[in-house]
């Protein structure tokens, strides 16, 4: 086998507890997203479109989505032959003396040691598999080159106001990382990591056996690894990227970045031929108008049958919208059925729920409905909520119906 | 239904379809917004688990095998078994007014004598429905019948594909009386251009066509023998397309625009299988307006469309009205152009402004890659 | 998605330490067989010759080069469409309450009760991925239903006096199991399991949730689930099944079947178009064989270069066999090369070792050569730890050369 | 090699290859043990980073394409480039003299608009070797030429082939001074049927092909050009066979037993990628004697063989004794049976007993499927 200049490691074993109503059955990264994506698809289209054909996917959270979903990668022209590796699927494994699950984020990386020593990679880039961006890659690696950094680490200017939410990167005028402080509350800088790191194996791989070792570690790059090596002295350096990134760790955020992709002027569009972004779609029939239907500044997948009125919304696949129903500002998951006369706003419909005759979903905040139930006709959901939730922490929270 | 093949016989009258066979044959024809024609039997035949399928192909097959790949959209890219391409007998296929011709078999005999299934199923590549083929086995076997013929009560064809059918005369018991080309019979009793029979029996066909070069399944050996033979039929309720020309892939196409319609044709029980396409979701931008369409992944529209079959990647820029037509993948309309029963092949752009309204009941067809400007056509 | 009559669960998981030298890297169903398959192959060439559609494979030890090696399992002519799930591969997860290894073969299984249900299965087939042996499963589902039973097991008869080697069935005169005994000094039958279950979902389901519930319990399936149900008087029977099966669990064995497919008259052949052993072949070049080289009675195969003699042997894909040597009686694992003058005899010589020239291998026994090991000119194996070895017990065992 | 797209382009006389060309164009044509030519063209360009690759087929593609499938098997099935299979513009391909005949990229013009990349490499599809083309496209640099040309010197074609050469003249600095078709150059400077250029400099070749109506890159437009273009030579040493010939086919995979070449030519480093088939091992029986024989998977071998070319699958019987032959996929030998110097295509039988010995040079060709018996050819 050649050695690889680069290899790229994609973490998605996380839960993502604060989507918990999305990620009962998926990991975060296999979250639906956009119509007829799943969040994974960023990731995976950026390491293909900037030339990375091998990438370790570390799973470990309920993974049966996301392993169907990835098969062997070919969806995203990820191919596995000469020196290409594709893509591979990294579960937690037994070994002789036994398995482990991982740990946090470095152990997860220190577990797969041998994975990336059989590529004999010079860098490797390490990613989140929950983010939506469009990057490429290479420019990076080619910075990270040119600096001759043992470490190189992707920020993104982020709002003063916002900036105590992120890990910060402090920098000097050359952009070497003198500091790392996360989630600061005097923040001396407003460039955010984005979790897209690129480490020269070498130093990356003795850190992580350190680190395994370390018994008071949680094996986390953010909390262990890179701070260490701050310490160090490491020659680190800030990579700011330029462009649309969002973490969709929240409810919020997810229905944020949804709604990005309506916006005509945005950074976020599928349509552009000069970096796709891929998916791995399932056969459904083309979707179906009635002459009843309105449909105004919306994306409608295939499989959608679509009677009433639907606005400002994301309706994936297999989606059953009827007669004098109004869904706005709203995302309605693979499969769902919506009766007649039901309005929908402001929500984020699960899989697979059927919406009864005569329904209300909508609240101030965003309304989230679990996946595979039932809602009777005339079911209220969020105005119900709305009247009996009062304080200003339950009106920030997002309003659940857990079946 | 693993005891029986699959054969899909090559239609050969590709003039009744104009242009649009030019690039293509009939079975590679798009039709219902993402599909071929070739993918109704081959999904009605996957879907009953037949799982060794022999396609039949003309000398126009370029786009019929980029579509069918190694069949691996249809579970058909097999070790054992699977999709096999099978060259066409016919040097001179615009003469040949064969309805089934078994000689297209004859000469892929090798291919029928490997395979270890007891029956076929012979159909045409241009029958668009969706049925259960396990039931017509079951209903072969019941009948303990030779052939069995499924047919439509009551299909009505278009005026000019009348001469185009095959029609069935039969008893009470669904015996067949009679088989006749191109001549209705009471009732309109329509073969639907499949039959199911012993493998033997077709290869006992085969003999007789060699020794007397007939070799027309349907005028020179069922009509025939329909005394002789135990020839059943079996009715067929759903929904029905025989596409037999381009009046008619007009016709049934829009039928498609009639919810029933979608609803039994594309039965998620048993999917219409096709090539399977990665693009994003269709975007209807502001001032879109829409009615009554069915339409495929990867589509911007700005304007009006009513009445529409649009298959994958298609543009409809602000103020166009758009009405009764077929846009074929990666059509290209401009600002405020206006079209009505128009057919508008793979890649064709039509340019801002432009004008377009069929004068009559048939549609006007754009081919193929063509840019069409006002007055250009 | 439509209900499945019987899905398969195969049992990969195994590390197979009797075999340590070939499992250094990879779980025992990876094992390389038969000149170019794997051990799994059979199980899984059965399941798709016997019409079984849906199979999933769990996996634990080392699972890596099984991932890679059945992808999609599209080599096999499993295809997920429709109701079909084809293979999917089942590692061990991370839920919302946190994540297990399998402890046994049955909480294997229980692990992924969900996984079965999605497919509603009025069957399921419980298989090991380390037999080799070619079997319609359908024909036993038959006597299964036949005989309107909850469990039926599949058996072997073996030499009486190998049969306390084995986990024994005794049955009535119907062929209803009345005992289970595993390993019993003295045998009252000589039926064998083979490892082979079908369990009615709904049954197994239960006792699974019961097993998993028990504290004392090993959970395993022949040490605590069947003897449970025999307990519980269940109607479970035995398929006595005519024909080659081979439990591949030592280096003993594994060589024996090895050399049973070289015999002209055995049933263990690969040239059987009617029940075809698949197998995902990665390309090689064909394989030469030089103006110098000799052949008899042996498997060769792609990507081999032959230039010595080779008698009665097997060789796997991209072995090299120098100028005037001879290798009799072996099993060249892949990518192996033997230089010149060297004997070889009743070996297996570990993937991508290197054999220098005029060095000898063999011994009374099996000797096992590891992988990855490079011997000097003139090594002697085998002959040197015959000449030290010398209690019975090391007469019989196997050698090794642990690099 | 991101910024080069690949062309293959399509080897028009195909009658001298006979009855081998019955049922493929010359890219399908099996060789060396497991491959097909075009498998060598396609291999090069996948190993140096070339990921759009357009094919041009002839009409007679039909087990060309089931070869290529969609790509998969050398990385090609591609959403975004990949494998494009592209109509040739030669109705009439008999009579079609032109060595590369650029009409048939011109027919293709919109797929060549499409694609991003700045170079293409066009490049025939009988060429038979193993270069890494990243040295072509730094060589191509380095001289900033506009048109680069692979040759070997002193390549020996057998004699009939000599006509169908294109040969090169360059000075001490690898310039090409002169090129010219069936007349040898000093030296026997070959060209090696591949091109290196932009694509602006293609496109504006059409432009001119349009207006006179010339379309072969050699003699229409390169030969004239040596002084206004800079066109230079890449020499390469490796192994090279230009398969132009039924006879230089028999030659050239004979050569491939002496394991010098066979290492050359699958150097694991740049794998020559092929359809891959899944098969059982060789079976070797007791008393088979082989030797310099290069075999396939799948065969099982009971007699003699010696000096010969195996495919998968092959059945030799008990006492036969062959020499000097090329065997094809599935061919069965019974016992007894002796051959020297004949090709056997795919699926020939040749009953026990049978003696076939080629009494000259060129060796005896047993078409496709055809049992052969003693007395018989």
């Amino acid at each position: 086998m050649k050695s690889k200049e680069c290899i790229a490691m994609l973490l998605a074993g996380g839960q993502g507890s604060r989507l918990r109503l999305l990620t009962k059955n998926l990991a975060k990264p296999a979250v639906p997203f956009g119509g007829k994506y799943r969040i994974i698809d960023f990731s995976l289209s950026n390491c293909v479109n900037s030339g990375i054909d091998t990438v370790g996917v570390l799973t470990q959270y309920k993974p049966q989505v996301l392993n169907s979903y990835i098969g062997i990668g070919d969806a995203w022209d990820f191919h596995c032959y000469g020196s290409h590796g594709g893509v591979t699927i990294l579960p937690p494994y037994e070994r002789e003396d036994g398995g482990e699950f991982y740990k946090g984020t470095a152990h997860a990386i220190y577990q797969n040691i041998d994975f990336i020593d059989k590529y004999n990679p010079e860098y490797v880039l390490i990613l989140s598999g929950d983010h939506i961006y469009k990057m490429d890659y290479s420019l990076m690696l080619e910075e990270h080159k040119k600096n001759d950094a043992e470490v190189t680490i992707s920020v993104i200017e982020v709002p003063w106001e916002e900036a105590s939410r992120f890990g910060i990167m402090n920098t000097d005028q050359e952009g070497r990382i003198v500091q790392f402080e996360e989630k600061p509350i005097c923040p001396k800088s407003n460039l955010a990591s984005m979790g897209v790191y690129i480490f020269n194996w070498g130093v990356l791989k003795e850190y992580l056996i350190r680190d395994a070792a370390d018994k008071e570690s949680a094996h986390d790059f953010g909390k262990n690894v890179i701070p260490r090596m701050l310490q160090d002295s490491l020659k680190m350096y800030a990579y700011a990227f330029q462009g649309y990134w969002r973490d969709v760790g929240t409810v919020e955020s997810y229905w944020e970045a949804s709604m990005d992709i309506l916006d005509d002027q945005g950074c976020l569009t599928f349509f552009d031929n000069d970096w796709r972004i891929y998916s791995a779609p399932s056969l459904q029939a083309p979707h179906y108008i009635s002459s009843k239907a309105e449909i105004e500044d919306s994306l409608i997948s295939d499989g959608c049958a679509i009677e009433g009125k639907v606005e400002h919304s994301i309706l994936f696949p297999g989606v059953f919208v009827g007669q004098e129903s109004l869904i706005k500002d709203s995302i309605i998951m693979p499969g769902v059925r919506i009766g007649r006369r039901v309005k929908i706003e402001k929500a984020i419909i699960g899989e697979n729920t059927v919406v009864g005759d005569g329904s209300y979903i909508g609240a101030d905040g965003i309304t989230v409905i679990e996946d595979s139930i039932t809602m009777p006709e005339n079911t209220q959901v969020g105005r119900l909520l709305r009247l009996k939730k009062k304080t200003k922490e339950e009106e920030e929270d997002v309003k659940e119906l857990l079946g | 239904m693993k005891e029986v093949m699959g054969l899909i016989h090559h239609v050969k009258d590709e003039k009744a379809f104009r242009q649009i066979t030019k690039n293509r044959c009939v079975a590679a024809i798009p039709f219902g917004g993402k599909y071929r024609l070739v993918d109704f039997p081959l999904s009605n035949m996957v879907n009953a688990g037949i799982s060794n399928i022999g396609i039949i192909t003309s000398f126009n097959m370029r786009s019929l095998l980029e579509h069918l790949g190694r069949g691996e959209d249809w579970g058909l890219d097999r070790k054992k078994d699977g999709l096999f391409i099978l060259p066409t007998a016919s040097i001179d296929s615009a003469n040949n007014k064969r309805k089934v011709d078994l000689e297209d078999f004859y000469a892929n005999l090798d291919y029928l004598e490997k395979s270890k299934q007891e029956y076929v199923l012979i159909t045409g590549s241009n029958i668009v429905c969706n049925l259960d083929l396990r039931k017509v086995g079951a209903f072969h076997k019941k009948n303990e019948a030779d052939v069995t013929i499924v047919y439509q009560d009551g299909y009505q064809f278009l005026d000019l594909d009348i001469k185009r059918g095959v029609y069935l005369q039969k008893d009470d018991d669904g015996r067949i009386l009679a088989i006749e080309a191109g001549a209705p019979s009471p009732g309109n009793v329509v073969s639907m251009d499949m039959y199911l029979l012993k493998k033997s029996l077709l290869m006992s066909f085969f003999e007789e066509g060699e020794i007397n070069g007939k070799w027309d399944l349907i005028s020179d050996f069922l009509t025939s023998r329909v005394r002789d033979l135990r020839i059943y039929g079996f009715p067929y309720q759903g929904y029905l397309a025989i596409v037999n020309s381009w009046q008619s892939l007009f016709k049934h196409q829009l039928e498609l625009l009639d919810s029933r319609v979608v609803q039994k044709l594309f039965n998620p029980k048993r999917m219409i299988y096709t090539k399977i396409k990665d693009g994003p979701p269709t975007r209807y931008c502001g001032g879109a307006e829409v009615c009554n369409v069915l339409a495929s992944n990867g589509c911007v529209i700005e304007g009006k469309v009513e009445n529409c079959i649009m298959f994958r990647k298609v543009k409809i820029g602000r103020g166009a009205v758009i009405r009764n037509s077929i846009l074929m993948p990666k059509v290209e309309i401009g600002e405020n152009v206006v079209l009505d029963r128009v057919i508008l092949d793979k890649g064709v752009s039509v340019h801002k402004g432009t004008k377009l309204i069929s004068q009559n009941e048939d549609p006007i067809i754009i081919p193929k890659n063509i840019k069409v400007r006002e007055g250009s056509v």
